[in-house]
C-alpha cells in the first residue's frame, strides 16, 4: 500500500462496435479504480494490429515501468512472445479473452469462450429449425477467432438439414452486413435464417432483409450483446429471437481482478472462463445495459 | 420482377472524339460489359431490376466521392480523408439531430436542418484541406494523411469507440431518403446519376473544369495564363467535401448509424475508381463518365463475388485484384502501340 | 567537298505521323569535315528529318546509311555509341537535376560502382568554361535561364564527342555573344573532321557558319547547294517560294500620344532594382540587354507573375497588380519566353490552349466549343500556323508552330499593352515577316507593344524607342537615329549611361 | 563580361542559395529534434538507451521498406502492395520453415533457407509488380492496389483464414536475428542503418540513383540521354520487393507469425515517411536520408504517444495527424517566402 502501482492495458483499437465496447469498458474500469485507489496509475493503449501492441508492450516496460499487464491480444500467436517477454521481466500478466499459444505465460486469464460462442448458435439453430432450413452466414474477418466460432457452429448442425447456402465475410462491420446479405438476398429466394455472428454485421443485414421486405420469412441471429439488440430480443422482436452474448465487459472484469491483487493482497490466479448464453426474451433484461456505447 | 435485357446503363456514353475504335476511350466501357456479361452467365438473379438497383444505391457513396475526387486528382491534388471525413460528417449530422430533436421534435424539418449540418461541415472539411493545402503550401498527400487520422480520431471520440445511432423516430421519417424514390429508381440513384451529369458538364464543358486539368498539366503554364491557381486548387477540395457531404446524406438512412468503421478505405476505392475510369493520377487529364464506369465495376466485382461461389472467400481480394488490373490493361493495351 | 565519302546519308526517307505524311523520300548526306545547313519553314519537317538521322525517331520508309552501309538504329543510345549525336530543339533537359548531372545523364563517369562526381564536375566545368559561360555545374536546371539551359544542352552534346553531331536550331534562345562561341566551337569540331548538321532562322548565321545548304519544303528536298552560291535572300526565296523583301515594314514616326503606362521605381528582388519607364499608346517599346539582365523579371513582376514593389499608372489611374489575372483584366498580356514550360500545355491540343488565357470570352456558364473552334480557325489563318491535323497535340506541333500557337493565345484576350517576350524565337523568317508587320499592325491601331528581344535587328527594325537594361537596372534610353547596334551593345555592356531612376522631363 | 558588385544575379555568378538555413533541408531533421525534445520532457525514460533501441529496432520494418519506396517515388512511381506483400513474405516464409522441418530439423540451415525463401519470394512479387507497370503499361497505382490485394488474399488463403505460426523451436532460433545484436545494438537497426547508408549512397554517388531521380523528373529527357528507362523502372521495384523481403527476415522473429493483419497499412506509413523526409511524390527528387528521419518520426509518435496518458486513447490518431502536418510545414514554411 501507499506505493504507486501502475498498470498497463492494451487493447486492440476501436474498429468495430465489439472492440469498442472493450475500449469503453476499459476506460470505465480504469476511471473507476483509480477513483476508489489513489496509489493505482493506469496506462491504457490501443493498438491497430498485432505489430503495434508488441510495440505499446515494450514502451509500456521500457518507460513506464509497469507492475501488471492486462491485454486483450489482437492475435494470439504473433503476441505470445512479447507477453511472454513482459511475463520474464517480472510483472504480472492478466490475459483477456484470447489464448495464447503457450500454456502457463499469463498469471491470471480472464475469456470468452470462442468454440463456445459457435456452438451456442449452432445450437440454438438446430433446435430452431427441427426439419431442417436454408441459413446464410456472414462471418467476421480472417482472423483465428472467427474460425473457431465458424467451425464450432458447423460441428453443432452437422448431422441435421440445416443447409448452409452462403458464407461470407461481412468483416463484424454494418455496411458490409448490409451488402453481403442484400446479395445473398437477391441470390436465394428462401432463406429461413441468418448467422451473423455480430450484432454490428446483424443490424445491417437487417437493414437489407426490411428492404427486400423479407422479414417476415427469416430471423437473424447476431453476437456479443449490443443494446440495440438485446432490445429487441427483449421486445420480442420475430426477426430477432435470440442472441449470444461475448461480454465485452469481460475487459473491466480482468482489470478489476488485476488490480485487486494489488490492493487487497489477495492471490487472484488461474482462470475464469465466461460462457457465452444464450439471450433469449426470458433472460435478456440481465444483459440489458442502456448506458453502455455497445 | 423485370429482366431487363441490356447492360445497366452507364450514364453517359463516351464522347465521340474522333472516327475509329479509340481503346483509351473505350476501355472502362468495354471492361464493364465484360462484367456484366459473366455477372449474367454466373447467375440469372444478376440483372433482376432489384439486383441492379441495389448495386447502383450502393455504389452512390463512393460515387459520388469518386466524382469529387475527379476534381481533384485532375488538378494534381489527392484527397485520403474523404472515408474518415464522411465518418466524422455521419457522426456530427446524427448528433446534431438527436440534440435537436427535443426542441424541434422529430419531422422533416429536423432532417433538413440535419442534412444542412452534413452538407455544411463537408464544405468545411474541404475548405480545411484545401487552405492547407494551397496557402499552407503542403503537400496533399501528407495533408489529407493528416487529416484523415483527424477526422477518424473525432468520430471515434464522439461515439466514445461505439456507434452513434439515430434516433429511430427520426430514423423513420429520413429512410425514404436511401429507401425510396420516384418511378422504382431509389434517390441515391437519382442524386448520383444528377451528380456526375453535373460533374461531367462541369469538368468538360465549363472554365473551371477547363482550368482544373490545365493546372494538372502544368501549374506554370496555368499561372502564366491568368488562371488563379491556388484558388482554382481550393475549389476542388471544398467540391470534393461538399460531395462527401452530399454522399453522407445518402448514407445516414441507410443504416442509421456511424461509428469508426464507417468509410473505411472508401479513399482508395475513389481514387481506384477515378483511374480505372482513365483519369491521369498525376493530373492533367480526367473525365467523369469514367469514374461512373470505374465505380460501377468496382462494386459489380464485389456483387459478382457475392452471388456466385467459384472460389474460397478468402481469394476474393485476389479476384478483386487481378479484374481492377485486367480492366486497366484492357484500356491501356492499345497505348503502347502506338 | 562534295566529292567526300557520305558519313551519314538518308535514301528516300520518308515519315508519317499517322495519316499525316510530313517527309517525302528525302534523300540527304553529310561529309566529314563540313557544316551542312537546313533550312525551311516551320513544319517543313527539319526536326523530323534530324530525329530520324539520329535515330530517336524510326522512319516510315528509306534507309539510312552510316559509312556507306545500311543502318537502322533502335534508340538514340545505338546512334550515340556510333557516334551521332542531337541537340534537340526542344529543351531537353531533366529539371530537378544539377548541371553537371544533366551534361552526364546516361553516360556517367565511374569509378568503380560509384559515380565519380568530381571529374565530373571538372569536365562539366571545362566544357561549359569552353562554351564561355560562367554556370555553375552544381546549380539546378530548372534555377536556370533558358539561354543557360540550351548551353547546358550544347555542353551536354559536346561531352558525348561525336562524329556526327546535329543541331536543331541551337541559337534561337541565344543572343550574339552566346552565339559566337557556340560557333567557335563548331569551327573547331569541324577542323577536326566532325560532320555537323545544323538548322536555324537566322539565316545569316547560316550564311556565316555553313559549307552547304539543303532546303527542306513541306518535307521535299527542293535543293541543295553549296553556301557561296547561295545568299540570304535567295535562301528566303527557296524556304517560303516567294521573294521576301523588306522584313520590317515602315516604321510610323514615334507618336505624341498621351501615356497609358508609367512605372516608377518598380524593384523584384533578387533581380530587378529601380526600374523606372513610361510608354505611350501606339507605341512599340524595345527593351534589349544581355541575357540575365533582368528584362524577363522585370515583366513578369510588373505582370503579378513575381512579387515586386514600385509604383505604377496605368491610363492615368494608380494600380497594384498581384496577380496575372489582375493584369489581363486591366488589358495588360504577357507572352512568355520558355513556351515549354511556361507558355503551352503541351499534352493537350491547339484549341484548349488558344483559349486558355481569354476563355471568359468563350464562357459564361458553358465554354462555347464552337466558338473556340472559330477562334482557332482564326488564329490559324492570321498567323498562319502549319498543323496538318487540327487535333494534334501541341508538344507535336514544330516548334516554330508552337509560338505562333503561343502568339495567337496572347493576341486572343486583345489587350491594350502586349508584353512580348522573344516574340520571334524560332519562327522562319516568312513569318516573322508576317509578325512584325503584325506588331506593327497592333501599334498603328493604338495599342502598345513592349518587346523584349536579343535580337538586336529586330528591336533597331521596330522599335520606336528602346531601352537597355544592365545587371537588373534600366541603364539607358535610345530613341530615334540613335537606335542602332553599336549604342544598344555599350549601354548593355555599361560602357556608357548612367541608371536613369527618375526620368521626368 | 565584368559583374557589377551589387548586380542582382547575372548568370556567371553562381547560384547563390547554397549559404544560410535551408529549411527544405533541415525541415524533416528539426521536427525530429522537436520530437525527442518533447518526448525527453514528458518522460525521463524516454532518453534510455532502452527505449530509443526499441524505437529504432521497430522503425527497421518500415524504415527498410521506406527506403525501397524513396527509390519507386523518386522515379515517379508508387507501390501500394509492401504492406500485403510482407505478410505473404511471411507467411509463405513460416510455412516453408515449417515444412521443410521435418526434413532438415530445427536449426540455423534452416533458418537460412527461410531468410532465402523470403528474399526470393521479394525479388518475385517485386518483379512482378515492375514487369505489369513496365512491361504492361498500366499505371503503378492500379498494379499495385492490384497486386495489394491479391497478395492479401494470398496470405489469407495460406493462413486459411487464420495465423500461420513458426514452429516454436525454430522460432527459439530465429529469435535473436531481432531481439539480439552486437554491442548493444540490436539485429533490427543495424540491418536498417546498412540499408539506409547503402540505399544513400546508391541515391546519391551511383548512376541508377540518378537515373531514378532524371526518371522521375522527365521521362522523355532520360529516354533521350540513352537511358534504359523501362529497365531502371523495373529494378526499383524489384530493389522495393528485395527490401520488403529483407525487412521480412526481421519481422518474421519478432512476432513469430503471419495472417491476413499483418503489414496492414504499411504502405501508407512508408510513403508518408518518404514524403516526410522530403521526397517529392511527383517524381524527380529523392533523398534517403530524409526517409530515415520520416520513419524515425512517425514512431517517435506513437511512443510518444505511449509515454504520457494525456488524452483519450480516441484522439490518438488526431495527434498523429496533427503532428505530421506540423512536421511537414514546417519544412515548407520558408519555401513560400521565394
Ligand atoms: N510526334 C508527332 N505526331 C504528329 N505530328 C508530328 C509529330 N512530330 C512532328 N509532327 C508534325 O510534323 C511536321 C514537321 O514538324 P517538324 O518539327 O519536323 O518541323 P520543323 O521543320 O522542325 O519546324 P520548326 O522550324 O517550326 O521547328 C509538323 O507539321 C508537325 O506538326
Ligand atoms: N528561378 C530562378 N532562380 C534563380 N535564378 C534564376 C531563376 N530564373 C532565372 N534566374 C537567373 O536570373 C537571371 C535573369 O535571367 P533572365 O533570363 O530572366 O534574364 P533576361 O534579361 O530576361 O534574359 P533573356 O530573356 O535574354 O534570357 C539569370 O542569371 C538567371 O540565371
Ligand atoms: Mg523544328
Ligand atoms: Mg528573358
Amino acid at each position: 500500500q501507499g506505493k504507486t502501482i501502475t498498470i498497463g492495458v492494451s487493447v486492440p483499437a476501436a474498429d468495430h462496435g465489439w472492440t469498442g465496447g472493450i475500449d469503453y469498458f476499459a476506460q470505465q474500469a480504469v476511471a473507476r479504480l483509480q477513483k476508489t485507489y489513489p496509489n493505482l496509475k493506469f496506462v491504457l493503449a490501443t493498438a491497430g494490429d498485432p505489430g503495434k501492441q508488441a510495440s505499446d508492450l515494450e514502451d509500456m516496460v521500457a518507460t513506464r515501468n509497469i507492475d501488471a499487464l492486462v491485454i486483450l491480444p489482437t492475435e494470439s500467436d504473433p503476441l505470445t512472445g512479447p507477453i511472454k517477454r513482459v511475463k520474464d521481466a517480472g510483472k504480472f500478466v492478466t490475459v483477456v479473452d484470447r489464448k495464447l499459444s503457450q500454456e502457463g505465460i499469463e498469471d491470471l486469464y480472464v475469456a470468452g469462450d470462442n468454440p463456445n460462442f459457435g456452438r451456442v448458435a449452432g445450437e440454438y439453430f438446430k433446435s430452431k429449425l427441427p426439419n431442417g432450413g436454408n441459413i446464410v452466414i456472414l462471418r467476421g474477418m480472417p482472423l483465428p477467432i472467427d474460425n473457431e466460432r465458424v467451425d464450432a457452429f458447423q460441428d453443432a448442425i452437422k448431422g441435421t438439414n440445416v443447409k448452409v447456402l452462403g458464407i461470407q465475410y461481412a468483416n463484424w462491420n454494418r455496411d458490409d452486413g448490409f451488402k453481403v446479405m442484400q446479395d445473398f438476398l437477391s441470390r436465394f429466394p428462401k432463406i429461413d435464417a441468418v448467422w451473423a455472428q455480430d450484432d454490428d454485421t446483424a443490424l445491417g443485414a437487417i437493414e437489407a432483409i426490411r428492404q427486400a421486405k423479407r422479414d417476415k420469412d427469416m430471423w437473424i441471429v447476431g453476437g456479443a450483446g449490443m443494446k440495440q439488440m438485446i432490445k429487441r430480443v427483449m421486445d420480442k422482436d420475430t426477426l430477432v429471437p435470440a442472441d449470444v452474448a461475448y461480454d465485452p465487459g469481460m475487459i473491466a472484469t480482468a482489470i478489476e481482478l488485476t488490480a485487486l491483487k494489488f490492493e487487497a493482497g489477495i492471490p487472484v490466479q488461474g482462470r475464469f472462463i465466461l460462457r457465452s448464453p444464450l439471450i433469449t426474451p426470458e433472460n435478456a433484461q440481465v444483459f440489458y445495459h442502456p448506458d453502455s456505447p455497445f | 420482377m423485370t429482366v431487363s435485357t441490356e447492360a445497366p446503363a452507364p450514364s453517359a456514353s463516351p464522347p465521340r472524339r474522333r472516327p475509329g475504335v479509340n481503346f483509351h476511350v473505350l476501355g472502362p466501357l468495354l471492361a464493364l460489359i465484360l462484367l456484366v456479361v459473366l455477372g449474367a452467365l454466373l447467375n440469372d438473379q444478376f440483372l433482376s431490376s432489384g439486383n441492379i438497383s441495389n448495386v447502383l444505391a450502393r455504389s452512390s457513396f463512393i460515387g459520388i466521392i469518386a466524382v469529387g475526387a475527379t476534381f481533384v486528382i485532375t488538378t494534381g491534388g489527392i484527397d485520403l480523408s474523404v472515408g474518415s471525413m464522411a465518418a466524422f460528417i455521419a457522426g456530427s449530422m446524427i448528433l446534431a439531430i438527436n440534440y435537436l430533436l427535443a426542441g424541434m421534435g422529430a419531422g422533416w424539418p429536423l432532417v433538413l436542418v440535419g442534412m444542412a449540418v452534413g452538407l455544411g461541415l463537408g464544405l468545411i472539411s474541404g475548405a480545411v484541406n484545401g487552405l492547407l493545402t494551397t496557402r499552407g503550401r503542403i503537400e496533399a498527400f501528407i495533408v489529407t494523411l493528416g487529416t484523415m487520422g483527424i477526422f477518424r480520431a473525432l468520430v471515434t471520440w464522439l461515439a466514445n469507440g461505439g456507434t452513434i445511432s439515430l434516433n429511430f423516430e427520426v430514423g423513420d421519417i429520413y429512410r425514404p431518403v436511401y429507401y425510396g424514390g420516384v418511378a422504382g429508381i431509389t434517390w441515391p440513384i437519382i442524386v448520383f446519376a444528377l451528380v456526375a451529369i453535373i460533374g461531367e458538364v462541369v469538368m468538360r464543358r465549363t472554365a473551371f473544369g477547363r482550368h482544373c486539368s490545365a493546372i494538372g498539366s502544368n501549374e506554370q503554364v496555368a499561372r502564366y495564363s491568368a488562371i488563379h491557381v491556388d484558388n482554382v486548387r481550393l475549389l476542388t477540395y471544398v467540391l470534393q467535401g461538399a460531395l462527401v457531404g452530399v454522399a453522407t446524406l445518402l448514407y445516414v438512412p441507410r443504416l442509421g448509424s456511424a461509428s469508426s468503421a464507417t468509410g473505411v478505405l472508401w479513399e482508395l476505392e475513389a481514387i481506384a475508381a477515378v483511374i480505372i475510369g482513365g483519369t491521369t493520377l498525376k493530373g492533367g487529364y480526367g473525365r467523369v463518365w469514367g469514374t461512373v464506369i470505374g465505380v460501377v465495376i468496382l462494386s459489380l466485382i464485389d456483387n459478382i463475388l457475392n452471388l456466385t461461389d467459384v472460389v474460397s472467400p478468402y481469394l476474393n481480394g485476389a479476384f478483386q485484384g487481378v479484374i481492377i488490373i485486367l480492366a486497366v490493361l484492357l484500356q491501356r493495351s492499345r497505348k503502347g502501340e502506338r | 567537298m562534295t566529292g567526300a565519302p557520305a558519313l551519314l546519308a538518308s535514301e528516300r526517307v520518308s515519315r508519317s505521323f499517322g495519316p499525316v505524311q510530313v517527309l517525302f523520300d528525302v534523300d540527304f548526306d553529310l561529309v566529314p569535315g563540313e557544316v551542312h545547313a537546313l533550312i525551311g519553314e516551320n513544319g517543313a519537317g527539319k526536326s523530323t528529318l534530324m530525329k530520324i538521322l539520329s535515330g530517336a525517331q524510326p522512319p516510315s520508309a528509306g534507309t539510312l546509311r552510316l559509312d556507306g552501309g545500311p543502318m537502322r538504329f533502335s534508340s538514340t543510345e545505338e546512334a550515340e555509341d556510333r557516334g551521332i549525336v542531337l541537340i534537340h530543339q526542344e529543351l531537353n533537359l531533366a529539371d530537378q537535376l544539377t548541371v553537371e548531372a544533366n551534361i552526364f545523364l546516361g553516360r556517367e563517369l565511374k569509378r568503380g560502382p560509384f559515380l565519380d562526381v568530381r571529374a565530373m564536375r571538372r569536365e562539366a566545368h571545362r566544357l561549359l568554361a569552353e562554351l564561355e559561360t560562367g554556370i555553375d555545374p552544381a546549380s539546378r536546371v530548372s534555377d536556370l535561364s533558358v539561354s543557360d539551359k540550351q548551353m547546358v544542352e550544347i555542353a551536354k552534346a559536346l561531352s558525348r564527342r561525336a562524329r556526327v553531331l546535329i543541331m536543331d536550331e541551337p541559337t534561337a534562345v541565344l543572343t550574339a555573344r552566346e552565339s559566337q562561341s557556340l560557333f567557335r566551337q563548331i569551327a573547331r569540331l569541324r577542323a577536326q573532321g566532325v560532320a555537323i548538321l545544323y538548322t536555324s532562322h537566322k539565316l545569316d548565321e547560316v550564311k556565316a557558319i555553313s559549307d552547304r545548304v539543303t532546303v527542306l519544303r513541306d518535307g521535299r528536298i527542293v535543293q541543295t547547294t553549296p553556301t557561296a552560291a547561295i545568299d540570304e535572300d535567295g535562301m528566303a526565296r527557296a524556304m517560303v517560294g516567294r521573294d521576301l523583301n523588306d522584313l520590317f515594314p515602315d516604321k510610323a514616326p514615334s507618336p505624341e500620344a498621351e501615356i497609358v503606362l508609367e512605372v516608377r521605381g518598380l524593384d523584384v528582388p533578387g533581380h530587378v532594382r529601380g526600374a523606372s519607364f513610361t510608354l505611350r499608346r501606339g507605341e512599340v517599346l524595345g527593351l534589349a540587354g544581355l541575357v540575365g539582365s533582368g528584362r524577363t523579371e522585370l515583366m513578369e513582376g510588373l505582370m503579378g507573375l513575381r512579387p515586386s514593389t514600385g509604383w505604377i499608372r496605368l491610363r492615368g489611374q494608380t494600380v497594384r497588380i498581384h496577380s496575372p489575372g489582375q493584369a489581363a483584366k486591366l488589358g495588360l498580356a504577357y507572352l512568355t519566353e520558355d513556351r515549354k514550360g511556361r507558355g503551352l500545355l503541351l499534352d493537350k491540343t491547339m484549341r484548349p490552349n488558344l483559349t486558355l488565357l481569354g476563355l471568359d470570352r468563350f464562357s459564361n456558364i458553358f465554354i462555347n466549343k464552337r466558338a473556340e473552334e472559330r477562334a482557332l480557325d482564326d488564329a490559324i489563318a492570321r498567323f498562319d500556323i502549319r498543323a496538318r491535323r487540327r487535333d494534334v497535340r501541341v508538344g507535336n506541333l514544330s516548334g516554330g508552330n508552337q509560338q505562333k500557337l503561343l502568339l495567337a493565345k496572347t493576341m486572343l484576350v486583345e489587350p491594350e499593352i502586349v508584353i512580348v517576350d522573344e516574340p520571334t524565337r524560332g519562327i522562319d523568317i516568312g513569318t516573322k515577316q508576317q509578325i512584325y508587320g503584325f506588331i506593327e499592325k497592333l501599334a498603328a491601331e493604338g495599342k502598345s507593344v513592349i518587346v523584349i528581344s536579343s535580337e538586336m535587328a529586330e528591336v533597331i527594325g521596330l522599335c520606336h524607342r528602346v531601352l537597355v537594361m544592365r545587371s537588373g537596372r534600366i541603364t539607358g534610353e535610345l530613341t530615334g537615329d540613335a537606335i542602332a547596334e553599336h549604342q544598344i551593345v555599350r549601354h548593355a555592356m555599361g560602357l556608357e549611361g548612367s541608371e536613369i531612376h527618375d526620368r521626368q522631363h
